[in-house]
């Protein structure tokens, strides 16, 4: 599984993108993201708060009850300040 | 047409490019977004990061829904990433149109959903250190009044 | 500024000119009229006769009504008048404000108050001669919207 | 008193602009419209439908009944297509 981080979520990770290989079970980005919290301080203190991350599956912008595969890209970030 | 690109753009050749094709264009409403100095010129430069090819796909679906929703000869976003500093150009929208309300209209809808929905990120950068540029409430309700 | 004119102008010089001298401009409202050639490309030309010096108070004062309802840090109309031809420019309005919303309204009230409140008059020229163009409701409509 | 006209009332008039001395009271414009309606057909032509018309007293927009005096430049045209 393909995992992009942009802005303070990729500063706070302290990577652009990783590939991660998921040996439990997950299904939606919520699981990913409880999954990913785990891992270590950096991964708990980024996702700390649910409602202040956005994420795009396979480019498409999606809630967290998306479901999720290992072929996607899914991506991490604050909301989008573009213009 | 969508241009996500590092380069400045010349605005006068971006717009002739397209009027110079089209001889019913009647009105064009343009936008163009520039890096702010802020207060107390307290900004030295802005770095914009964004989503390659979610971009450009973003870009293309903002500006698709533009074309269903008004009558549009031509519509064009640039939009710049990278470094930039105060008083240079981030975006352009320019709409092209037979009637000039179709294209008033349409260019404030898609700097509106700009600002919301295309995969930017903007990190300001000052003496007192970088910050990451929050949405603006204002912005929100903008985009969510089309 | 208010700019009456007989030659062409380019839109990247005219912009710049303005944004070059504040740092504190974020958005830029623009929009630009062409001349169109019609549904079977019957226009040859169009002329466009003014009233000298009135011209120019009637723009000045109409430029000072949007400075007065909206934040503008400056604005800019440049109209032409004589010969013009299928794809011309006729006018720029241009509206330069620290955010967009202010300079979008702005730029979309100078264009609405200009069709009915600027004292121009365009004659069409095809191969069926000459035609005085006529008031359209709806442009009264647009300027009594404000 | 000074008198311009543009478009198609300078079109039916066949002049751009007049100087006229005035014998008989004039106090409005529709005065003045009346008075130039009686010079000859031309005049009555351009001035046949008053709703059409739109004057300007020293370069600002007026009605009909504005008050005007010898030293005023008073013009008529058709309402304006700006922009």
């Amino acid at each position: 599984m393909q995992i992009k981080y942009f802005s303070w979520v990729k500063d706070q990770i302290g990577q652009e993108s990783e590939n991660i290989t998921i040996t439990e079970q997950i299904i939606t980005v919520k699981d990913l993201i409880n999954y990913l919290k785990k891992k270590n301080d950096k991964y708990a203190k980024a996702f700390a708060d649910d409602s202040v991350i956005r994420c795009a599956v396979n480019m498409e912008v999606t809630d967290l009850n998306h479901k999720i595969s290992d072929n996607d890209e899914i991506a991490f970030f604050p909301p989008m300040t573009g213009g | 047409m969508i241009k996500v690109q590092k380069d400045d753009f010349d605005i006068n050749k971006e717009i002739k490019k397209i009027t110079s094709l089209n001889k019913n264009i009647g009105g064009t409403g343009l936008f163009i977004g520039n890096v702010r100095e802020g207060k107390n010129s307290e900004l030295k430069s802005m770095t914009l990061e964004h989503y390659p090819i979610m971009t450009e796909r973003q870009l293309e679906k903002i500006n698709n829904e533009a074309k269903a929703r008004w009558n549009l000869i031509d519509s064009l976003i640039i939009h710049r990433y990278g470094k930039l500093y105060p008083g240079d150009q981030i975006v352009l929208v320019a709409t092209f149109s037979r009637h000039r309300t179709d294209a008033l209209n349409a260019c404030e809808f898609l700097i509106d959903w700009l600002k919301t929905k295309a995969p930017f990120w903007k990190l300001e950068e000052s003496n007192q250190g970088s910050t990451w540029v929050k949405e603006r409430n204002s912005d929100l309700d903008a985009a969510n009044k089309w």
